[in-house]
Formats: structure tokens, C-alpha cells, sequence
């Protein structure tokens, strides 16, 4: 499953949902959102081409690696400190694939998938996270 | 003709969210950045250098699509332009 | 929490237990019971051995990476395909760390922790699992 | 004196789970491996070789502590000796 979602994400749902009884491993990558004197964030998403972005990744990286599945959740909206921001499960028949997986699909996710975030920390301040020099969108060539 | 700019993030607290501009027939990419610098005015500074040209870290999608800053083709009557700043999910 | 268990493992719970302000990273590792024409496995362990011996390599793992928590259950008795055998999960502020770190333990722990298996297959044939070449117990210096 | 023998996987098959062994004072673990060679018997051709030596990948515990084949230190009352093929958890 590839979603984008204002909703709390249900991790422990989503990776029994994706057991495959070919699968004898699955890595779950849980991005949180980290008390660096932050006190919530605001994500925000082109939502449309941030989907097709991801289902790209996910059809890559099953291109490029042995394994069973891929999902991603992403969530968006206002997150308190501790909630889960992004959900990958990689399902594979062994456990070296399903982790060199989730860290191609982490690394070009945030390269190129259209999601910013906002931190408003505990002390008034606003502050717009810069984004991760690179590509920056698999699409066309850069500009 | 109609099109509608997209800008997020930062490029939205400054231009707007979804904004419809009215450009003529053979109208560029340049026509809508000319269009957008106008509206950003002096808060345009995140957007567009002193001389006006786009400051190097922006992108532009056209119907989804990155397109290159100095893209000649013309547009065409309810393209989706888009304008952002580096994206930072994950 | 380093535990060795009988019952089913709750995934979704121990992930939001294991969370902490500092965390922007939980990286998670099933291990599952494949389906290689096995029906069900059943797991045998040497308790007091190896719990201690997860616990070594639970140390030892926050020694060697910048990492804020280590979580390992390891299941034993009988188990079906597609039940979770493994449950690991690292907490860190960021994710390379949370990846090396989960590699690592999961590959110290295949080559010390006194756990077998015995496969019953759908053919009706049983077969003990070998065990990974290496060490063998961290414990004092080999044979 | 006793000592109780913990066997694993497939030697507790051939060997029992928690067996209580009756050795003499000064006993050492080759009089320990001696007693388990006869129980195995037959059966016993996965922990020792033709020459009745431990087969290379057998691995002892003493008291939870790996100890090396040919360790001449005298056991203790009580003690928990432990043999078991490589391990395979995870």
C-alpha cells in the first residue's frame, strides 16, 4: 500500500497486513517526530505527484532488490512529538535485501518526494526545515 | 487563458496556495514567473534574486512535471504550474 | 525490553513502548516463520543462557552506535507460517544508526543465542534448522 | 557428587533434556562426556566421532559459560554442564 494520510498511523496493523508466507523477513522504518525543543510540526504535501513519486520508489525498488512488497505511509497534517511520520515495511524472503531496501527507498524519499515540514517550537518559534540537497524529483532533468 | 499555480511551503505563505492567473495565448513559463514576482513583491526575496531570475534552489512542475526554469513551450489553457521549495518529507 | 516468550508477539505495541522525545528513528526487524514447504517450526531454547546473552548483545550494541534503545523478543515453542519468530527494534535520533544497529544485533544474535529449530514440513518430514557458521556464544574463547 | 547435563536440539533427543549424572570427587568434564557417550550408545554418532571423541561443532557449557572440549578443570557439586549443536535462533 502507497498512502498519504492525516490520520494516526497503525503500525502493527500495517505490517501483519503485509506478511506474505513467502517472506521471512520484514524491516519497518518508523520516521518520528523528535523533541529537538520542537513541540509539533505541520506537513504538507503535493499530494498528487507526492503518489506517484512514491509508487515510483516502491516499483524501483522492487526492480533493483530480491524482495516481496513494499509500503509506505506518510503522514501529513499537525504531528506531536512522537508520532509516527512515515511508515516503510519491506517484506523479503531474507533479512540483508528487506534492510540495503528500506534504506534506498529513506534515502530517495526524501529527495524527491514534494512533503515539507514546518516545526513550531516550544518557544514560539516557527521555522521551515530545509530540504536534503539532491535531485530533488526523479521526473525531467533538473533546471 | 487560465492557469493554476500551486506553490507550497514557504512559496505558499508568500504567493498563496492555489492561485488562478490569466495569461494570453502563447503565453511560458516566464510569462507566470513574471506574474508571480509581481504578486510576491517584496517578500519575493525566498523566490526570485535581486535581477528578478529565480533563485537556484526553486522548482517548477508543469502538470506534475518538472520542467526546467528557461522551458520556451507554451502553455496550454488549465495547466497546473507548480512552485516549490527543496522538498524535506520523510 | 529483552525477553524470550511463548505467545504472540504485539509488534504495533512494542513499537509506541519503545518510543522516547529523542528518537526520529525506529528501525524494526520480524523475522517470520517462511513458507519453504514448512507447515510449522517449533523453537527450543537454553533460557537463562540466552537471555543473558541478548542482553550482552543489547550492550553491547548502544557501546558501538549512537543509538537511545534496544528492544529484542525472541519467541520459542510452536509456531505457524507467517508468525512473528524475532522482534527487534532500535530507537535512535537518526536513521543510519537505528539500520547499522539492527543489522548488527540480528547477526550476533544468529550466531550466539542458544535457539533451535526444528521444521515439520508439509511432507511430513521434520528437519533441525543448521545453525549459522561463526563463533558460537560469546561467552569464554572456543573449544 | 551430581551434576546435572542440559542437552539441546538434536542432542536432547538422543541424549534427554535434564539429565542428573553421578560422577566421582575430581570428576572432570571428559568423565562427564564418558557417561553421555555410553547413554548415546548408537545414536550418539551426531556428538561423537568413530573414535568417541566430540564431533568438531559440538559446543559445552559449564554453568552457563562456554568452556573449551579438553578443559581439565575439576566439576563441583551441582554444577550445570550444557552440550548442544551451533544455534540457529533468530
Amino acid at each position: 500500500m502507497i498512502s498519504i494520510t492525516r490520520d494516526v498511523i497503525d503500525t502493527g496493523t500495517m505490517i501483519e497486513a503485509a506478511k506474505r508466507p513467502g517472506m521471512g523477513a520484514l524491516v519497518t522504518f518508523c520516521g518520528v517526530v523528535r523533541d529537538d525543543g520542537v513541540e509539533r510540526m505541520e506537513l504538507e504535501v503535493y499530494e498528487e505527484v507526492a503518489v506517484r513519486e512514491l509508487e515510483t520508489i516502491r516499483d524501483e525498488a522492487m526492480r533493483k532488490y530480491p524482495i516481496e512488497s513494499v509500503d509506505i505511509v506518510h503522514r501529513v497534517g499537525s504531528l506531536f512529538v512522537g508520532e509516527t511520520i512515515l511508515l516503510v515495511i519491506v517484506g523479503a524472503g531474507h533479512r540483508k535485501e528487506a534492510f540495503a531496501a528500506s534504506e534506498y527507498i529513506i534515502d530517495r524519499l526524501k529527495r524527491t518526494v514534494p512533503i515539507w515540514k514546518k516545526e513550531f517550537g516550544r518557544d514560539g518559534e516557527e521555522r521551515w526545515v530545509p530540504g536534503e540537497p539532491g535531485d530533488q524529483t526523479s521526473s525531467p532533468p533538473p533546471g | 487563458m487560465k492557469v493554476r499555480v500551486k506553490a507550497f511551503a514557504r512559496f505558499r505563505e508568500i504567493l498563496g496556495s492555489d492561485l488562478p492567473i490569466e495569461v494570453p495565448d502563447g503565453a511560458t513559463m516566464a510569462t507566470v514567473l513574471a506574474a508571480l514576482r509581481d504578486r510576491a513583491g517584496d517578500r519575493g526575496t525566498a523566490i526570485f534574486d535581486e535581477g528578478g531570475a529565480l533563485q537556484a534552489h526553486v522548482i517548477l512542475m508543469r502538470n506534475g512535471k518538472r520542467v526546467k526554469r528557461g522551458d520556451l513551450d507554451t502553455l496550454a489553457e488549465g495547466d497546473e504550474i507548480a512552485i516549490f521549495p527543496p522538498v524535506a518529507g520523510g
